[in-house]
């Protein structure tokens, strides 16, 4: 079907000639590049609509090739195409819609602030929206790789635009190195992929197949010219499915790798919004959606995914307890956030993750404008004890932010306490089956109370109470360009988990999941369908049963340890005056305020082991490598130094060795010959 | 006043060994060597078979022709006369300030 | 005759350049060179040849073959033309030079005419390097690139200019000697009256090697291979013979770092593929082991003496040191991707190492100093430059769409497919690589570019001029290209190195039979 | 007929006395004598095996030999007097400037 599918591609590209326009004329323009990058992405919004509601009509995924970066005959050739299908579709919505929004709010948080270099800003921006854009809409993973790699280099360019202080270089450094040692193996991965399928595509088109199809053939029959090196094709595949998991894990932090989006924070707040929060981040899990086909093949990975989502998801949540600025408050949950969508598509959640990556763009995005606000009327001030109070004074803002942070710590009804729920249930009907499950459902289900406890603690702290400073008693107000993104974002935040009420489903009986049937829908091998077909008859993992009585109980124990931690929060922090009541867990606030000495192990590993080595390479490169080639010019030179002298200029000399010379050669020569 | 002829070897008596040793080691092997008896040069003025060998003008004396190795001689020895002649001339007429150099010592002695 | 024209309008321009007073030579030297990048382009526009110049079934384009004399049982020809090897190699020549030539107007103040009419020699020798296919003409031309680059780094370079001056020369010319004994032997072995290189190939691919001096035919194979490998690595470089790079590289004057760097070194990888792995891939495949590995330990060796580094200009040289090692990963691969992404690498890595050196370069004119301590903030400064750094940097990171990405993927997927043992294995550890160089050179950006501005030199810190700028922005839009459209050139590699690839075929099966101890044994019995 | 090898025995001698000379001493004139007696020591050898062989070519040499002798001499001297004249000496050790 021709028509707006036709157009898929300028979806990507829009943003792309709003970066060309911000970078080479934004200095003429009246707002830097900021109107051709909101008129972009508002264009590209109203294309992700369009190809949302055309999709939804559409039953078969549409692809579409674009560029063929390397054509050979043999083993494979680098393309680049689209695939337009549920996931993409959606996504495209999410990453539209929110950078959409984030454009309008930098008009007033960087423009109306004076920021100097702003054509760069807005340039960098929008290289970033057309990098997600692409990234999302790659038809197959080699393309998918090279749009993970460019949204590294956004993130790079714009986590380190005020580089002219110390911090914000260092951290783009760090979120740049680290994020790179997860795309290490991510690119293994895809060179393996390659050379073991000899196609990297996310569905099959025009006879040839996709990779995730062609695993499947090699694990339930024969399938030709699948090349696992010797492996056993189980044992491969899941190694490649670990390998290309090490790139999500960085991109999305993921345990170990989460240690730089703390440190991202130095950007700009909507960069944060957008990058940190909302999209970039959710690549990783995005990724391991698009290809669950392959996922679902390996109950290792599986198992291993989940553990690493659920373990974070706790970790990071207990670090995000003690946090006193607010934007790293939101950074940890943003990794806590995560780990709970890695749990639901390590669990086979597949909806479940998806729901809440959804849901999570919206709300997270919605946190970090509003922080984004508090910050601005701030005068640039995070420190959280430095607030409070400001609920009568921003009272737009406090409610968006409430109604955020209602559905970031899971309460009934927002959008946050539907996708969560879910994600918990569908790890506890497989953690009945399997201990690790069972485990990770443990850690996610022990998070939720922490995050119920630092969102209000955040909310408390910014909004309720005194005023503790005379900033927060008088603070900078701001225009409708901040307001406006923040009332979209705050009414999509309570309405939009209602797209799968499953819970609800299941009490009244009424059909009222409707993202469950969205994914029904799609190509043959991109259903949701599909995917538990291969979790259950290839992999071999079976959920319990679904009851209602089950659902209601995992419901009704996150919503009740939710609203403890909320409890907890309230009973602390909700008084005018709060006290640092977490200084009370002593040298536990240490360790967490700390991170862990997560970040020490890493730096020292760059910096006091990897350092340390590269010295001491030097040190041999130039004393033993180099010291070898100067030894050898040194010895010619001293032997002929040596060796020179025996030209004395006096020809007794010359003589007495011509004659010497010639006595050795005749008694060696009659000795041979036989003269004596 | 004069004394006879003495031997000061000194510091070159090493060296001069090394000319013993090449006489020693010749010795030895040409005395060991055997050689047939000569063929000599048959009858006649030997003389006058040289006279005639060099200019190759009786075929039947066993010789190369030197002819022009004889007219090279004439033209080197004149050569070397007239070279010797210009070398052991003083230079110019300025006696005092002939050239002079010192084999890199200076002008120290 | 194109290449001849080429050859010629580099080399009598370089004679004009000499004779004509210093305030002519730099916009003459640069109208000579633009005038060689024109002929060149046009080359390429107009290439039509088909395959490998070596091997049976190549069409060469642009070919000059005359018979020019006989030396003993052999006889020399005046034997050039290009393939798809070649072609972007010279290309990539011209190019280089004339952007170095217009980044020397700023540094170079004094003997102007000589300099400029050394660059001027220095691409015709260039050329004449990579189009010749006769290995007399292909050794003149080899030889005589080390004479201008001798002078080059010799008078206008830096503290100690004539230490790393005679490094080099006499460095690469022992190799030389050591690469001219293995090809001899071979010569004799194959018991060709020719030296033309496609004969050469075509005796040793359908006929067999006799003994030569005590040596089996497979000795005399192994131990040609293995001088011949020695003299080009040499010239690669690899470790351990690379300590010459960074002594040249930091004493060499920043054009003739460009050139060196971009160009100079894919004199030795181009002359590995032309010589090691077109006439002797078998001996390649039996110890694709030994090669493997000194190809992974100069990728992460490289590597990290380039973290250790605080001059920029060794940073660039050392990791120049690194990225050859990944050529070499593609070369011993030895199939498409693997042969074709290695000279893609070459092109490649000759754009982006020149246009990090260009950017050094450009700092060092305004600060005089390179080191990474000295200064920082410089992008407050030198927006553009500042810039240019950072895409050049992240170029040789490997970024997508750009060059650098194109050639490392096409190596890694080479290699990850190659059929010597643990491949797999090698290839990843090799790829750690890309991990590495993004470490030195964020740490070198944050350090030099980023933060509060401070230099430690007493120099007035000015934005570049115009000149000094261009050959920046030339090449960031050609690595873009290159990044974004490989098949602009990958299409004539691919026909170029496809024909190798089925040099092999039957030989794999007995790959990895040799090991270490094998070599070991093979060079002892040489000895003895 | 005295057999060759006694000649080559005299011949041997006469060279080594004249290398002796040439090894011992250091004034450049009674070089020039030890060099004419190891001239004349290669003319007796040229002589001797021209006798072995019954060929007069080697009795022509040695006159050659002697004429270039003469020839050599005068050069000698030659050079004797320009040393003397440089270096106020005929000793040749004195006239060291061709060393390294």
């Amino acid at each position: 079907m021709a028509g707006p599918l036709e157009f898929a591609p300028a979806i990507a590209a829009l943003p792309f000639v709003s970066f060309v326009i911000a970078l080479f004329f934004g200095r003429y323009m009246p707002k830097k590049g900021a109107l051709a990058g909101i008129t972009a992405t508002a264009g590209s919004l109203l294309l992700a609509i369009w190809t949302y509601f055309t999709v939804m009509g559409n039953g078969e995924p549409h692809t579409e090739h674009l560029h063929t970066l390397v054509a050979v005959a043999e083993p494979f050739s680098l393309e680049l195409g689209i695939l337009i299908d549920q996931l993409s579709a959606l996504m495209l919505l999410i990453v539209t819609l929110i950078s959409f929004l984030v454009f309008v709010f930098s008009l007033g948080y960087m423009n109306d602030e004076g920021e100097t270099g702003l054509p760069r800003y807005y340039a960098g921006l929008s290289l970033f929206s057309f990098s997600m854009l692409s990234f999302v809409m790659a038809s197959n993973l080699f393309m998918a790789f090279m749009f993970f790699e460019l949204v590294g280099l956004c993130s790079y360019l714009l986590i380190g635009f005020w580089f002219r202080e110390d911090a914000p270089p260092s951290a783009a450094k760090k979120a740049f190195i680290v994020t790179r040692f997860g795309d290490y193996f991510f690119l293994i991965g895809v060179v393996g992929i390659l050379a073991t399928f000899g196609t990297s595509a996310f569905i099959g088109t025009g006879g040839t197949e996709s990779f995730p199809a062609l695993a499947e053939h090699a694990l339930t029959g024969s399938a030709d010219h699948v090349h696992t090196f010797g492996f056993d094709p189980q044992t491969w595949f899941t190694i490649l499915a670990l390998l290309v998991l090490g790139g999500v894990m960085g991109k999305s932090a993921q345990f170990p790798l989460h240690t730089w989006l703390p440190d991202a924070m130095e950007g700009p707040t909507p960069v944060s919004a957008l990058i940190h929060a909302a999209t970039m981040v959710a690549a990783g899990v995005y990724l391991v959606a698009r290809m669950y086909g392959f996922y679902a093949l390996s109950p290792t990975a599986l198992a291993i995914i989940a553990f690493v989502g659920g373990f974070t998801a706790l970790f990071a949540a207990t670090m995000g307890v003690v946090k006193r600025e607010i934007k790293q408050v939101l950074a940890y949950s943003t990794i806590s956030q995560y780990g709970y969508m890695m749990l639901a598509l390590g669990a086979g959640g597949y909806v479940a993750g998806v729901f809440h990556l959804t849901t999570h763009a919206v709300f997270k995005a919605l946190l970090f404008l509003g922080a984004g606000a508090v910050i601005v009327a701030m005068h640039h001030d995070e420190d959280m004890w430095k607030m409070g109070g400001l609920k009568n004074e921003l009272p737009v803002t406090y409610y968006t932010f409430l109604a955020g942070s209602l559905a970031l710590a899971g309460i009934i009804p927002f959008s946050g306490f539907w996708s969560k729920d879910e994600v918990l249930y569908e790890a506890l009907r497989l953690g009945l089956n399997d201990p690790v499950f069972m485990a990770a459902y443990a850690m996610g289900l022990i998070a939720v109370f922490f995050t119920g406890f630092y969102t209000f603690r955040m909310v408390f702290l910014t909004f309720h109470g005194e005023p503790r400073t005379n900033i927060a008693e008088s603070p900078h107000q701001y225009g409708w360009n901040m307001k406006a993104p923040l009332v979209v974002l705050g009414a999509l935040a309570v309405v939009v988990g209602l797209i799968n009420m499953a819970p609800l489903a299941k009490l009244t009986g009424m059909d009222l999941t409707y993202l469950h049937h969205w994914f029904e829908n799609g190509g043959e091998l991109l259903t949701v369908e599909h995917y538990h077909h291969l979790l259950t008859e290839v992999s071999g993992v079976h959920h319990v049963e679904n009851s209602t009585g089950l659902m209601l109980g995992s419901g009704a124990l996150s919503l009740g340890l939710a609203l403890a931690g909320v409890a907890v929060a309230h009973v602390l922090y909700n008084v005018p005056s709060p006290e640092e009541h977490t200084d009370k867990l002593g040298s536990i606030k240490t360790v967490l305020f700390n991170n862990y000495y997560q970040d020490e192990y890493q730096v020292w590993l760059a910096e006091g082991l990897t350092a340390n080595v590269a010295r001491a390479a030097n040190t041999f490169d130039q004393g033993v490598i180099d010291g070898a080639v100067n030894g050898v010019s040194s010895v010619s030179l001293f032997a002929g130094e040596r060796v020179r002298r025996i030209q004395t200029g006096v020809v007794t000399n010359y003589a007495a060795l011509l004659t010497v010379g010639l006595v050795v050669l005749l008694v060696a020569m009659g000795l041979l010959g036989g003269w004596f | 006043m004069t004394t006879r002829p003495r031997l000061k070897l000194g510091s070159h008596l090493l060296p001069g060994l090394a000319a013993v040793a090449l006489f020693t080691v010749m010795a030895a092997v040409f005395l060991q060597g055997n050689f047939p008896a000569p063929a000599g040069f048959g009858e006649g003025s030997v003389l006058r078979s040289i006279g005639m060998a060099m200019f190759a003008l009786e075929p039947s004396i066993p010789s190369a022709n030197f002819l022009v190795a004889f007219e090279i001689i004439d033209v080197v020895l004149v050569a070397a006369l007239v070279g010797a002649v210009m070398l052991a001339r003083r230079e110019g007429n300025d006696s005092s300030g002939s050239v002079r150099t010192d084999g890199g010592r200076g002008d120290d002695r | 005759m194109l290449i001849e024209l080429l050859i010629a309008v580099c080399l009598l321009g370089s004679v004009g350049v000499f004779l004509l007073p210093d305030r002519y030579a730099p916009r003459l030297s640069f109208g000579i060179s633009v005038v060689a990048i024109a002929v060149s382009l046009y080359m390429f526009s107009a290439f039509d040849g088909a395959g490998n110049a070596l091997l049976e079934g190549g069409k060469l384009a642009f070919e000059t073959n005359a018979h020019w004399l006989s030396l003993g049982p052999y006889d020399l020809s005046w034997h050039v033309g290009l393939d798809g090897i070649s072609m972007p190699l010279i290309v990539l020549s011209t190019i280089l030079t004339s952007l170095a030539i217009l980044s020397a107007w700023t540094p170079i103040n004094e003997r102007k005419s000589q300099f400029y009419g050394l660059m001027l020699l220095l691409e015709g020798s260039l050329i004449g390097v990579f189009g010749a296919l006769d290995f007399f003409v292909w050794f003149i031309f080899w030889e005589a690139v080390l004479v201008p680059m001798y002078f080059l780094i010799g008078v206008w370079g830096g503290p100690r200019r004539k230490y790393a001056a005679i490094k080099f020369f006499v460095y690469t010319n022992v190799a030389s000697l050591v690469m001219f004994v293995g090809f001899f032997l071979l010569v004799m072995g194959s018991g060709v009256t020719s030296l033309g290189l496609p004969e050469l190939a075509q005796q040793l691919a359908t006929g067999s090697v006799s003994s030569v001096g005590g040596l089996s035919p497979q000795q005399v194979k192994v131990v040609a291979f293995f001088a011949m490998f020695a003299g080009f690595a040499v010239k690669v470089p690899v470790v351990p013979v690379h300590t010459w790079l960074p002594d040249a590289h930091v004493e060499a004057p920043t054009p003739v770092s460009v050139i060196l760097a971009g160009v100079l070194l894919k004199m030795g990888t181009y002359a590995l593929l032309r010589f090691n792995f077109t006439l002797l891939p078998e001996v390649a495949a039996d110890y694709a082991l030994v090669l493997v590995a000194i190809a992974v330990v100069s990728v992460l060796y490289g590597a990290l003496l380039a973290l250790a580094q605080q001059d920029l200009k060794r940073i660039v040289a050392y990791s120049s040191v690194s990225s050859m090692g990944y050529v070499i990963l593609g070369l011993v691969a030895f199939n498409l991707y693997g042969l074709g992404g290695a000279t893609f690498q070459m092109i490649s890595h000759g754009l982006i190492s020149g246009l990090l050196f260009l950017c050094v370069g450009v700092i060092y004119n305004t600060t005089h100093t390179r080191m990474v301590g000295d200064m920082s903030g410089l992008a407050d400064r030198m927006p553009i430059t500042a810039g240019a750094m950072v895409a050049g940097s992240f170029a040789y990171m490997g970024l997508p769409l750009m060059s650098g990405f194109v050639a490392e993927f096409m190596v890694f997927s080479g290699g990850f497919s190659a059929t010597f043992p643990h491949a797999q294995l090698l290839t990843a550890i090799a790829m750690f690589g890309i991990v590495i160089v993004a470490g030195y050179y964020l740490f070198a950006m944050q350090r030099t570019l980023f933060g509060s501005f401070r230099v430690a030199t007493d120099y007035e810190i000015t934005r570049a001029k115009p000149h000094d700028i261009a050959p920046l922005v030339v090449l960031i839009v050609l690595i873009i290209a290159l990044g974004s459209a490989p098949e602009l050139i990958f299409g004539m590699i691919q026909d170029a190195v496809t024909p190798m690839t089925e040099l092999t075929h039957t030989q794999h099966a007995a790959m990895g039979s040799m090991e270490l101890r094998d070599v070991a044994s093979t060079i002892g019995g040489v000895v003895r | 007929m005295i057999a060759a090898k006694y000649y080559l025995l005299l011949s041997a001698a006469v060279f080594c006395i004249g290398l002796f000379g040439i090894l011992t001493r250091r004034n450049a004139l009674i070089f020039l004598m030890s060099i004419e007696l190891m001239l004349n020591a290669a003319n007796i050898n040229l002589v001797a095996f021209s006798a072995q062989h019954g060929n007069l070519s080697g009795q022509v040499f040695s006159l050659f030999t002697m004429a270039l002798a003469a020839a050599e001499v005068a050069v000698g001297i030659g050079i004797i007097l320009v040393l003397y004249r440089n270096f106020d000496d005929v000793d040749v050790t004195t006239a060291t400037s061709m060393r390294w």
